[in-house]
């Protein structure tokens, strides 16, 4: 369970082109479940997820993850905090190019110091379970869009975080393609995990496995439609 | 007089030393002025990240210091021969009066670099990062002391002429001569080594009370540094002539010759790493009550401790052998 | 493995994947940076080695030589001033020394003619004996050639080559003959009680200052060269050419550390979003930095390794081929001669230090630059 | 599963074996030793006897051959045209106009 009480994010401060990304947010995401930030773009909500996912600190406001306190942490604990309870999918996946599938889905485990067969054995059975295992020696920009996508889940779950945090995961993905993301979130809740993600795609924000939708404008909670 | 690549190599690493030291002392004023870690503030993320930069930074520098220290012995001892009268490196630092103070500043910028990167390792494992204000007060002592070092330096080989007719080992080290290091060397042998046996059982004993009942930490610490003085001067005094196996030479240079098998280095290596740990391990304990250290920093104290104690031990075994294995008779 | 060793390997890994994708790039930086350690390593595992080869073979010259100083010229000293320094307390003994120059016209060499004076050298008069290098360059490739010397248009003096001096110690005699007194006197036309100059043995060499001091007086024109001197001298020249062109090296390795400071700096986008994503998914500023090391160390151990190793198989197997022609400059007679192999872990140290750290300082700060980038860009 | 192919480990095996090379290298260093031992006490053997007093490395010319007993203070002191040894030599190299003389040829030059 991830509580944000009165957090503002504020961007270039102190500059002429300061802007507050966030102002004010009270939000508790709850755990165990899926919860979808959506709102026109802008909004605040890639932000808001960031924030959610330990990768920034909020300019003021707290941020309790599990009932500890993470906003007043260094960045070196933040960072360690993050890659044991939080994977990653970005928007546009954020491979990194020239290394194979395999080397980029291991990465995330670099700094753990984890043993090479180990966790290969472990990268390789969870590209198996994404349908992948076949490609995992070819370099990522050689993949299609949905592989891709795949080859970035894998990566977010190589260290088994608690907590896969999306970011218009579906954004360039045809219906086809959507169905099997919303297969996999459904493995992944069946596995116990917790599911964060943005989306204006109401291809997502509608499902049915979502159990919690936050709407966002200007960065601020729309209050007119309270979280379902 | 400079044109020579161990001198060359040498005000490299004092260059790079004397730059990192500048910046980081920089930055550290900042830090005391502005580190406030509730802070989400891009100047404090900034900061944070830059400290990163400035450990591996000390890292190298110390690093690089210490082989420096090394090149820079050696080379005093490889130039002796360029100086009328010069036999060793006493010779070559003799040639100036900055010789000695660079050797003594480049020792004291080792154990200085060293404890502080003991700290930082303390720092940063304490989730409030408790210690950086006085890791970063310290630098702010420290780059002085780095900038005299190889300000001292500098001129010292600035001002080596050849043609200087220096003291050498064999006049400066024998006890008819006046100062301070005729007097270590002046030191009887065998009080010289009933004091390195004391100061030895001192670091054995409170080592062992802080390992075991985790008390007499500081103790430790002190002892430790006793123990480097007194073990310096019984090198000069008393282990140095059954290295040699000659009665009446006194020069603690001379042992890192190859023609005496590199022993000071058997010597000098635990030694300097022994007392450079006691001083660590010293330090922390003053920090040992902070709240967010409390859980880490006994453990941490006392592999320092556990640690300095075996390179203590390895520098006894190293004077043990050297005195069973000398053909030399002093005491009978 | 602990876990610490574990993650420096995959940090060196990903380093390694990441330099692998502009290979060819990367491989010419490494065997460029190798060659600059190269020659640096060259110049000083052959300065050490020709230092310690002087240092060695002239321990045993004489204590102190003495010559006459004339318009600051060395001149031909009377032979009554032998006894004056053998008077001297202290002084084993003085002797004449008669040596001079020879400039074969046929060749352009110049020859060292000297007279021994030492009973175990046998010589009659109308023999020589031979330095290595000059029968070499003579091509008196057959057993009693004899030698023919011309000191002027149609004059022709024959010596009979007894023996050649040999191989071993080429560095001090290539140049050599040896003749007797009586033909030295005579080739040279030399009145009969001159000497070169007068070397002195003296019993102790703490004593060398006061016999100074003491010959001074009695001969106050005459100039003193001790074999201290002489030692300094050898030091001091090839230090000196060790240091410039050491220093010159020095310059090529910031040159390129400049150079690869600015590649690290001037990164692309693509590599600065790259490490972005590394920080995104989970690697402290202090993983990032770590990894950047490890290029920054495979890149100059690599090459320091490649360029020591490469240094000591062309100093002391390949005879230094690449210096010969500096160090021969424009003589004509060169001894054959080989080093004696030599390795000196404080001078692997100075080479590591003086060719690593500018490298690894110059590409730090950018490293830096780099590492300190906010996780979360990437999402924005 | 194919084992997993690691960059570092062709990388490491090759540095490995330079610093394999550079003991290989000490390893012959000794090998070596008692033969150039011998090899120095003979040109060391010769010193004593003759009393010489400098290396036979330049030929060129007399300050150069014997840098010991040089007036070092005279420069170009044999030959115009002899090449400078001294630390300004480095950068002067003679003038071009000079006569060639012989100065310059090597043994090559002349089978015989």
């Amino acid at each position: 369970m991830i509580t944000l009480s009165a957090v503002t994010k504020l961007y270039n401060e102190g500059r002429p082109n300061q802007m507050a990304a966030l102002d004010g947010i009270d939000l508790t995401v709850p755990g165990d479940a899926v919860t979808v930030l959506t709102g026109p773009s802008g909004s605040g909500k890639t932000t808001l997820l960031s924030l959610i996912g330990c990768m920034a600190r909020p300019t003021s406001g707290r941020v309790h993850l599990n009932g500890d306190m993470v906003s007043g942490l260094p960045e070196s604990f933040l960072t360690g905090l993050r890659r044991t309870t939080f994977g990653f999918v970005f928007q546009r996946f954020n491979l990194v190019r020239g290394l194979s599938v395999i080397e980029n889905v291991r990465l995330p485990a670099v700094p753990l110091g984890p043993d090479h067969v180990e966790l290969t054995e472990r990268a390789m059975a969870r590209l198996e379970h994404l349908g992948l295992a076949d490609k995992a020696d070819i370099p990522v920009e050689y993949l299609s869009g949905g592989e891709t996508q795949r080859a970035a889940i894998a990566r977010a779950l190589i260290n088994d975080a608690p907590i896969l945090i999306a970011d218009e995961p579906t954004a360039n993905l045809d219906t086809v393609l959507v169905n099997r993301f919303l297969d996999i979130v459904a493995d992944l809740r069946a596995e116990g995990r917790t599911v964060i993600m943005t989306s204006h795609d109401p291809r997502i924000f509608t499902a049915s496995l979502v159990d919690n939708v936050v709407r966002m404008v200007d960065g601020r909670l729309d209050t007119e439609e309270a979280p379902a | 007089m400079i044109f020579q690549t161990p001198i060359m190599a040498l005000l490299l690493v004092s260059g790079l030393a004397g730059l990192v030291a500048l910046w980081s002392a920089w930055f550290g004023l900042r830090v005391l002025r502005r580190w406030n870690l509730a802070d989400g503030s891009r100047e404090q993320l900034e900061m944070e990240r830059q400290t990163h930069l400035i450990s591996t930074l000390f890292g190298f520098v110390m690093l690089a210091e210490a082989l420096a220290l090394l090149l820079f012995v050696y080379n005093a001892d490889r130039m002796a021969n360029l100086f009328v009268g010069a036999m060793c490196a006493v010779g070559t630092l003799n040639v100036n009066e900055y010789g000695f103070p660079a050797l003594y500043l480049k020792v004291a910028t080792f154990f200085a670099a060293a404890v502080w990167l003991i700290v930082d390792r303390a720092d940063r494992a304490g989730r409030d990062y408790p210690l950086t204000r006085v890791k970063y007060a310290g630098i702010i002592l420290l780059a002085p002391l780095i900038l005299a070092g190889g300000a001292v330096e500098l001129t010292y080989f600035a001002g080596l002429e050849t043609d200087v007719i220096t003291s050498c080992c064999s006049k400066l080290f024998t006890p008819a001569n006046e100062g301070l290091s005729s007097e270590v060397t002046g030191l009887p042998p065998a009080l010289a080594l009933w004091l390195l046996g004391g100061s030895g059982l001192a670091v054995a004993l409170s080592g062992a009370a802080s390992l075991w009942w985790g008390r007499g930490q500081m103790l430790f610490a002190v002892s430790g540094v006793v123990l480097f003085f007194v073990a310096l001067a019984a090198i000069i005094s008393i282990i140095s002539l059954y290295v040699y196996d000659h009665p009446n030479h006194h020069c603690p240079f001379c042992l890192l010759q190859p023609e005496h098998g590199y022993y000071g280095y058997v010597l000098y290596l635990p030694l300097f790493f022994g007392t450079a740990l006691a001083l660590g391990a010293g330090v922390l304990q003053v920090f040992v009550g902070r709240p967010s250290l409390r859980d880490i920093l006994p453990a941490r104290i006392r592999k320092l401790i556990g640690l300095s104690m075996v390179a203590f031990g390895l520098f006894g075994l190293a004077t043990i052998w050297a005195i069973v294995s000398s053909q030399l008779i002093v005491f009978g | 493995m602990t876990p610490w060793l574990r993650r420096q390997r995959a940090l060196a890994d990903y380093t390694l994947s990441a330099l692998g994708r502009r290979k060819g790039k990367n491989i010419s930086l490494v065997v460029i940076y190798a060659l600059i350690v190269f020659l640096v390593a060259s110049i000083m595992m052959f300065s050490s080695g020709m230092r310690r080869e002087a240092d060695l073979v002239l321990s045993e010259a004489p204590e102190l030589i003495v010559q006459q100083l004339t318009l600051g010229r060395h001149e031909l000293i009377a032979g009554g001033e032998v006894e004056k320094l053998a008077a001297i307390r202290g002084v084993t003994a003085a002797k004449g020394r008669l040596w001079g120059y020879y400039y074969d016209r046929l060749n352009g060499a110049n020859y060292t003619v000297m007279v021994p004076d030492d009973p175990t050298i046998k010589l009659e008069q109308g023999q020589a004996i031979l330095g290595e290098a000059i029968p070499r360059s003579r091509g008196l490739s057959w057993e009693g050639a004899p030698l023919f010397l011309s000191r002027f248009e149609g004059d022709l003096v024959k010596f009979d080559v007894v023996d050649t001096l040999s191989h071993d110690s080429a560095l001090v005699s290539a140049d050599l003959m040896l003749i007797t007194e009586q033909d030295f006197r005579d080739f040279f036309g030399l009145a009969p009680d001159v000497y070169t100059d007068i070397s002195v043995s003296i019993r102790n060499e703490r004593e060398i200052a006061t016999i100074i001091a003491k010959a001074e007086k009695v001969m106050p024109k005459a100039r003193f060269v001790t074999r201290a001197d002489i030692s300094r001298t050898y030091q001091k020249l090839f230090d000196w050419r060790e240091g410039l062109l050491v220093t010159l090296a020095i310059a090529a390795i910031l040159a390129f550390g400049i150079f690869a400071a600015e590649k690290a700096s001037g990164l692309s986008a693509e590599e600065t979003r790259e490490i972005g994503i590394l920080k995104a998914i989970g690697w402290d500023t202090g993983d990032v930095i770590a990894m950047k090391l490890w290029e920054g160390a495979l890149v100059s151990v690599g090459a320091f390794l490649t360029g020591a190793v490469a240094a000591y198989v062309h100093v002391f197997l390949g005879g230094a081929g690449l210096f010969a022609p500096v160090l021969k400059g424009w003589s004509v007679l060169y001894p054959d001669f080989a080093l004696t192999p030599q390795i000196d872990v404080l001078q692997l140290t100075t080479l590591f230090l003086v060719t690593v750290l500018p490298y690894v300082a110059a590409t730090l700060v950018p490293i830096w630059r780099v590492a300190t980038g906010d996780p979360d860009q990437v999402m924005r | 599963m194919t084992p997993a192919r690691r960059p570092t480990t062709p990388v490491f095996a090759a540095l490995g074996l330079l610093v394999a090379g550079l003991g290989l290298a000490a390893i012959h260093v000794a090998v070596r030793a008692p033969g150039e031992r011998a090899r120095l006490a003979e040109s060391t053997r010769l010193v004593k006897v003759l009393g010489l007093t400098d290396l036979a490395l330049f030929t060129e010319a007399r300050y150069t051959r014997h840098p010991s007993m040089a007036d070092l203070h005279t420069a170009f002191q044999d030959n115009p045209m002899s090449f400078e040894h001294f630390p300004s030599g480095l950068f002067i190299a003679p003038p071009a106009h000079l006569p060639g003389g012989q100065i310059g040829q090597s043994e090559k030059d002349f089978p015989q």
